[in-house]
């Protein structure tokens, strides 16, 4: 599949500095006709900065982009698009308010003769476009109302239907599961059989192999290697990205735990208000003992992000049917105030919509949660809070300054901030939703650590995640949730990903999947 | 209100400020707003009546209906060592004391319109509200209806001082004539809510045989709601104001849209004389200069309109 | 992040406009309830009234209907009233001092308003100045400009073909039409209304605005048009403003430099009640046009009973408060 | 996206503070530039002058530090120039006919500011009103309730100790300090804004004021308590605008129910000119200071130079969009 003649797209001495970062620094990277290039790196390195330049989003920058040898320099995304490049952003950047026909074609809308909207023609496109990425939803439906996932799969739908020449998917897996990583793998192949060019940036390297052709390597903005995917393996890109290798990823599992500390009997909400696209718990039976890590897996949808947004205070109102025992005491959180008082703690799943305010310092947004705590008379003192901060980006080895704003760290940085301020309430139980969505494999093994130390201070973690691998590397035992019902139990002892991707699917193929 | 022990008495007797014929004088001139017709008409007045004295330079600041800016304009008069303040108060009392301290520092000050508690001023222009709404009411019971009936009022803007005075004026001119206020709206002394209110009251109360508004603008709305219900024959309308300009209250009734309106005179060119004898004949001018009111009908309009404009 | 964030878009968007009518329901209950009537037939639901309250509510209306498309996209736009000044002014200037025909004059007014909307536009689309101060700063300048132009005073229209008489033509904004029954000022305002929902349901130009309000970077970079959509916006409701001025012109006979104050927030009133968001991209003319009625009706029928005008002014605030209140299932600006 | 999204967080506030300072600092030197004056002494810079601009901001500053907190969460009151308005009736009708001591009056007129605030509050925290038409809802209450409570008509306050006077006592806030040098109302309005500087610098409230702004989601998920630091803020900007209102009736002699109209924008204005984003989450209160001088400033000279007021008018507003331009960098809201 080596292929004579000028590449697709050739980006030679590229370069962008942001104030004083150097995101990327003279990279040379090609794409060539009918191939997946993957792009990797740890959080940082500068793989979203260089595909945002060439796909116009990002411009300032030095070095040229040539495509099919002509040199082009982009005013913005719609240039870009015109010369047939697409580009699926990391962060989702949908029109919550818009349906998703009109989000697909926004921008490009189809006319009638008299000028107006053409409403059949885009429906029955979208329609199509959705089928190819294998789900089925109404094209008249919110965006704003899917889940992080489906909104995944309607952008990926979205740049499809630019009929793109060169394909750049940013993540474009980090919100789904093993089943629709599969469908978008088939999918891809199609495209590359039709000779468009794909980059492909994931942090989920297992993917690599099966789906790209080609891998580079960025490290600090610099290419650090390349290599050819088939014969390529975690271990290699692993310590190409890090510059070390990284000893032993997920924790060993001791299985010394204490009492028991959350117990769900037949947990069940019945919302005030139904709010469509939610899947509320619906008979949820599980226990979480001290010490012990749980992993909440299931489809796309099977209602882990509600669940534990239930059982913090800030899921859909409603009546609560069945028991929820804290430490032996039946809980009734209120409100997230109350659940951290109880000595709970969530770090939520989209950590840009509901983690971090982008654009206030490290130092706020680590202390935001124990200020009450750290101050006397109400009043705080500088020193107080900076201590505090320092040390806690110090023990989970942040990147970063205490006075940047937050929006300027790198996804894994900034997951580690929440994860952070979540730790600082000392809570007793720790709920984490995707914590490593996006992170990169070295952060990974950094927060995995941290987990596993936090589990042996005697918390108790309920995690859900999409990454199979993750669910049984991490967790002692898994629950598989399905349409909120909770399903089965893996050990993980002695469960692997094939009997947990099989519990999975099992469960959806009964229901069928939505 | 208090009355002041006037120590400025002394000082206004016109010593420092009157440099004669031949100096040069800077008046200061502060309007309480130059939303109604009415205020902005007066500093119109001033404007030409002084045009004739090359000796002064007069400068104006519009209050925008805030005691408080008045308060700041006057201190920035004073600031700027104005010969002479004229000043049309938005309301007595929070005027009072600035107006005081201008008079005390010798400045002759001249009220217009409304006057300052205490008497620490050289001299108060101005007619009487409370008479020309009495004497609108007497009209309304002698002329319009004799014999009794039923009338709405529409007030200026409610908690500004003449609104009152020409509601107290125009109840004690009605009182025992039989004439019975069915509805009393407020409309802000605007054309546009006058016309709005009287939609309303013209449907509730088609059987009103005259309009009582507390200025012509609003006589006008009333008028327009009126036409538009075809009423406009049937109903009197009164203002006050009779605004010797276009679109002024005495052309209304010259072109009968009012039945009448009561001239309530701006003192613009009054004021301007007193400055003159105070700055350049160094004469002392009477505290208070009462002025006349006129009432103005379809068969006096156009004689008054020309002699205002003369 | 409330509830209907997570309503299918349709359904939502059916019961908003529900919501907006279901406050305007009340109200008419009310003012039917509590109208003064004459031989047993309420006064409130006279057709004369009825025709009173529309007219009342035009220009406001037609003000809405463009004070929506700018809060559509997320931004607010203080000047209107100032601008309705202006145009008032400028209208009768034009007809009477400057003896223009009716048809020049209007354009040329129009057109004023619109290229003083497209400044502020700029102002704050382009050079990034928020909306709420460009347009306060717009709101001085405008009453500034009308002062200046009318010399102070209003500017009497009176009607004829001599010199100083405006064309008899223009009178006709001040009349009613379809045998003496509908106002103009209500067909202008239902025409621009029908005209901006149409639009606004099946333009492509709509959908942007929309984008920009929900997420202005996904606009972006979907190749949207962002800043010259905002700039676009902003020029239409100085249009309408104007188009409201001449109206105001007309229905008083004259051009006075001080009306229309206090008519942004009017407006804006009207485009909450309706059920659009401050925060931008969400929202529908049609709900706007409920909105302004339920004002409309709400001042009528307080006039008619005869109110005292203090006690007036709270019960509108407390009517305002719970009409938006219908509203609070969309997400909160 | 704007460059300075990505300044770290110290350099770009002290440039920020630079920036609202810059804009003063501007205005100031065309003040002293343009001032008339006396034996080569320009008059801008008389003491008396200079205590005359500060005296003047005073009432409007006090209401823009509430208002500096409102808008950091993301909100907005409009109801400030209304309560002002209110709590001057209050004092007056307290003082004055109730006979009720000083510290007595003072402290139920701003119990009362407080209530109402919080009232708001509530009505946009806890119902998810949005506070737009909440505050401008309550604008029109705190009209209504000044008008009644005040018969309509101003209520005048005259001292001594007999029936229906007032103790002298409270005349205090008409007069001068400091051996007739400061005048009052400067000297309280000094007192707020600094105590709210040091507040905002080091309370753990402020920090969730900042974070509620930033990302309200977050915030709620990170245990801060919204809705009550919501109410509060209301509440703190409702006590404020009460006790400029006590300072304006103190001032004035009298509590007039129609005063303060309007403040509400120039407050908002000045906190916008210095610095803070309408959006919320950025902000200080040194900033809303410096453009609080700014207007002052700004309306002094332009009185000074004896412009026409219409023309002022347009200066005005030209100067305040320039200024508010100083912020571009900011994240535009
Ligand atoms: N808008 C910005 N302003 C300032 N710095 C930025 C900006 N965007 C990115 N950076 C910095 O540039 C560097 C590269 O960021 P980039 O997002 O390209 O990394 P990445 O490889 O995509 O990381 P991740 O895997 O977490 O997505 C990082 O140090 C980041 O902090
Ligand atoms: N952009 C968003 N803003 C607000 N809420 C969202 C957003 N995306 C998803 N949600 C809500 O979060 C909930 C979980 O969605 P999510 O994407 O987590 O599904 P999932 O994680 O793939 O499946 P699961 O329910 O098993 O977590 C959904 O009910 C959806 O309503
Ligand atoms: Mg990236
Ligand atoms: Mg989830």
């Amino acid at each position: 599949m080596e292929e004579p003649g000028t590449p697709l797209v050739a980006m030679s001495r590229v370069s962008k500095a942001y104030g004083g970062t150097l995101a990327c620094d003279h990279v040379d990277f090609t794409v060539r006709r009918g191939e997946v290039h993957a792009l990797l790196g740890e959080n940082g390195a500068g793989k979203s900065t260089l595909m945002r330049i060439l796909s116009g989003d990002v411009t300032g920058h030095r070095g040229t982009v040539e495509i099919d040898g002509e040199p082009v320099v982009f005013g913005g995304p719609a240039d870009a698009q015109r010369h047939g490049i697409a580009m699926i952003p990391q962060e989702l950047d949908l029109v919550p308010g818009l349906s998703i026909a009109d989000n697909i074609f926004l921008g490009r809308e189809p006319h009638t003769k008299a000028g107006t909207l053409a409403r059949q023609k885009t429906h029955r496109a979208t329609r199509e476009l959705l089928a190819r990425t294998g789900i089925a939803l109404d094209p008249k439906r919110a965006v704003g109302e899917l889940r992080t996932g489906e909104q995944q799969l309607v952008a990926i739908a979205k740049a499809l239907a630019l009929d793109a020449r060169v394909l750049i998917m940013d993540e474009p897996t980090s919100a789904l599961t093993g089943a629709e990583v599969e469908r978008m793998a088939e999918v891809i192949g199609e495209l590359r059989d039709a000779g468009v060019g794909i980059v492909y940036i994931s942090h989920r390297l297992e993917e690599i192999g099966r789906i790209a052709d080609r891998a580079t390597v960025l490290r600090n903005g610099r290419v650090a290697a390349g290599f050819t995917a088939r014969d390529l393996t975690v271990e290699q890109v692993t310590e190409a990205m890090l510059g070390r290798p990284v000893q032993a990823l997920f924790r060993v599992k001791h299985g010394k735990t204490g009492g028991e500390l959350l117990r769900l009997d037949d947990f069940a909400l019945r919302p005030r208000r139904h709010r469509p696209g939610r899947r509320e718990p619906d008979g949820i039976s599980l226990t979480v003992r001290a010490g012990e890590i749980v992993g909440l897996g299931g489809l796309l949808g099977s209602g882990r992000t509600e669940l534990l947004e239930t059982l913090f205070g800030a899921g859909t109102p409603g009546q609560w049917r069945g028991r929820v025992c804290l430490a032996g005491r039946e809980i009734r959180p209120r409100s997230p105030r109350h659940a951290v008082k109880l000595g709970l703690a969530l770090v939520p799943e989209d950590r840009r919509i509901a983690g971090l305010a982008l654009d206030h310092s490290v130092r706020a947004n680590t202390v935001l949660s124990v200020v009450d705590r750290l101050a006397t008379a109400g009043l705080l003192t500088r020193r107080r809070e900076n201590e505090t901060v320092a040390e806690v980006l110090r023990e989970l080895n942040v990147k970063g300054a205490l006075a940047d704003p937050a929006g300027t760290l790198s996804g894994g940085n900034q997951q580690k901030i929440v994860l952070g301020r979540a730790l600082l309430t000392e809570p007793e139980l720790l709920l984490l939703d995707e914590p490593t969505r996006g992170v990169d494999v070295g952060a990974k093994a950094e927060i995995y650590q941290l987990l596993a130390a936090a589990a042996a201070r005697g918390i108790g973690v309920l995690l859900a995640s999409s990454e199979p691998a993750e669910l049984v590397g991490l967790c002692d035992r898994v629950v598989v949730l399905h349409e909120g019902r909770g399903g089965q139990e893996l050990d993980t002892h002695d469960a692997g990903e094939a009997e947990l991707l099989a519990a999975a699917m099992g469960g959806a193929a009964t229901r069928g999947i939505r | 209100g208090t009355t002041h022990e006037n120590s400025g008495q002394g000082a206004s007797t016109s010593a420092p400020a009157c440099k004669g014929k031949d100096g040069k004088y800077t008046i200061g001139v502060s309007q309480a707003n130059l939303g109604e017709p009415y205020r902005k008409q007066m500093d119109d007045d001033i404007a030409r009546a002084a045009k004739q004295y090359p000796q002064f330079t007069v400068e104006f600041a519009d209050a925008q209906q805030d005691n408080a800016k008045q308060v700041a304009d006057v201190e920035n008069f004073l600031t700027r060592r104005i010969d002479l303040l004229v000043i049309s108060p938005n309301e007595a009392t929070p005027l009072t004391a600035v107006v005081k301290k201008a008079y005390d520092k010798g400045i002759p000050v001249l009220v217009l319109d409304r006057k300052v508690d205490g008497d620490a001023y050289t001299q108060w222009i101005g007619a009487d509200n409370v008479d020309i709404g009495r004497q609108a009411g007497q009209y309304l019971a002698d002329e319009i209806l004799p014999r009794g009936g039923k009338i709405a009022e529409i007030r200026g803007l409610a908690g500004s001082t003449p609104a009152k005075e020409r509601q107290d004026g125009f109840a004690k001119g009605i009182e025992g004539r039989g004439i019975d206020i069915v509805t009393t709206v407020d409309a802000d002394w605007l054309r546009e809510k006058a016309q709005q209110q009287a939609d309303a009251i013209f449907k509730a109360h088609p059987e009103i045989q005259a309009v009582y508004a507390q200025n012509d603008p609003m006589a006008e709305g009333a008028y327009l709601a009126a036409k538009a219900a075809g009423l406009d024959q049937k109903v009197k309308f009164l203002g006050i104001d009779g605004l010797p300009i276009p679109p002024g209250g005495i052309k209304a009734v010259e072109a009968g849209r009012l039945a009448a309106t009561f001239v309530y005179p701006t003192g613009g060119r009054e004021a301007v004389a007193s400055a003159k004898s105070i700055l350049l004949d160094c004469a002392r001018p009477p505290k208070t200069q009462l002025l006349p009111t006129q009432l103005v009908t379809r068969a006096n309009a156009a004689e008054v309109y020309a002699k205002a404009n003369r | 992040m409330t509830a209907t964030e997570f309503l299918p878009g349709r359904v939502a968007n059916a019961l908003f406009r529900f919501q907006s009518l279901f406050g305007l329901v009340l109200v008419l209950a009310a003012a039917i309830a509590f109208s003064p009537s004459h031989d047993g037939f309420p006064d409130f639901l006279t057709s004369d009234n009825l025709f009173n309250v529309v007219r009342a509510i035009s220009e406001i209306g037609i003000i809405a209907v463009g004070m929506t498309f700018v809060i559509l996209i997320g931004g607010i736009d203080l000047s209107v009233g100032a601008v309705l000044g202006l145009a008032a002014v400028g209208s009768a200037v034009l007809l009477v001092d400057d003896g223009l025909g009716v048809l020049p004059a209007v354009l040329v007014v129009l057109a004023a308003g619109l290229v003083f909307g497209l400044l502020q536009g700029i102002a704050s689309a382009v050079f990034g100045i928020q909306a709420f101060i460009v347009t306060l700063a717009g709101l001085q300048v405008a009453r500034g400009l009308a002062r200046i132009w009318s010399g102070g005073q209003g500017v009497q229209i009176s009607y004829g073909d001599g010199p100083g008489e405006a064309p008899v033509a223009f009178s006709l904004l001040g009349e009613r039409t379809f045998n003496g029954l509908v106002p103009i000022p209500a067909v202008i305002f239902a025409v621009v209304a029908v005209a901006a929902i149409a639009f606004l349901r099946t333009s492509a130009f709509a959908r942007h605005v929309y984008a920009i309000g929900g997420n202005e970077k996904a606009a972006r970079l979907s190749g949207v048009a962002v800043t010259r959509v905002k700039v676009l916006v902003y020029g239409l409701s100085g249009l309408l403003a104007a188009l409201a001025g001449i109206i105001h012109a007309g229905q008083l006979n004259q051009g006075s430099p001080n009306d229309g104050s206090g008519y942004e927030l009017d407006a804006i009133a009207a485009v909450v009640i309706g059920g659009t968001a401050l925060s931008g991209g969400r929202g529908s003319v049609s709900g706007t046009v409920a909105g302004a009625l339920l004002l409309g009706v709400l001042n009528n029928i307080l006039a008619l009973t005869g109110v005292d005008p203090n006690v007036q002014l709270l019960i509108k605030g407390l009517v305002i408060v719970a009409a938006a209140g219908l509203q609070r299932l969309r997400p909160v600006s």
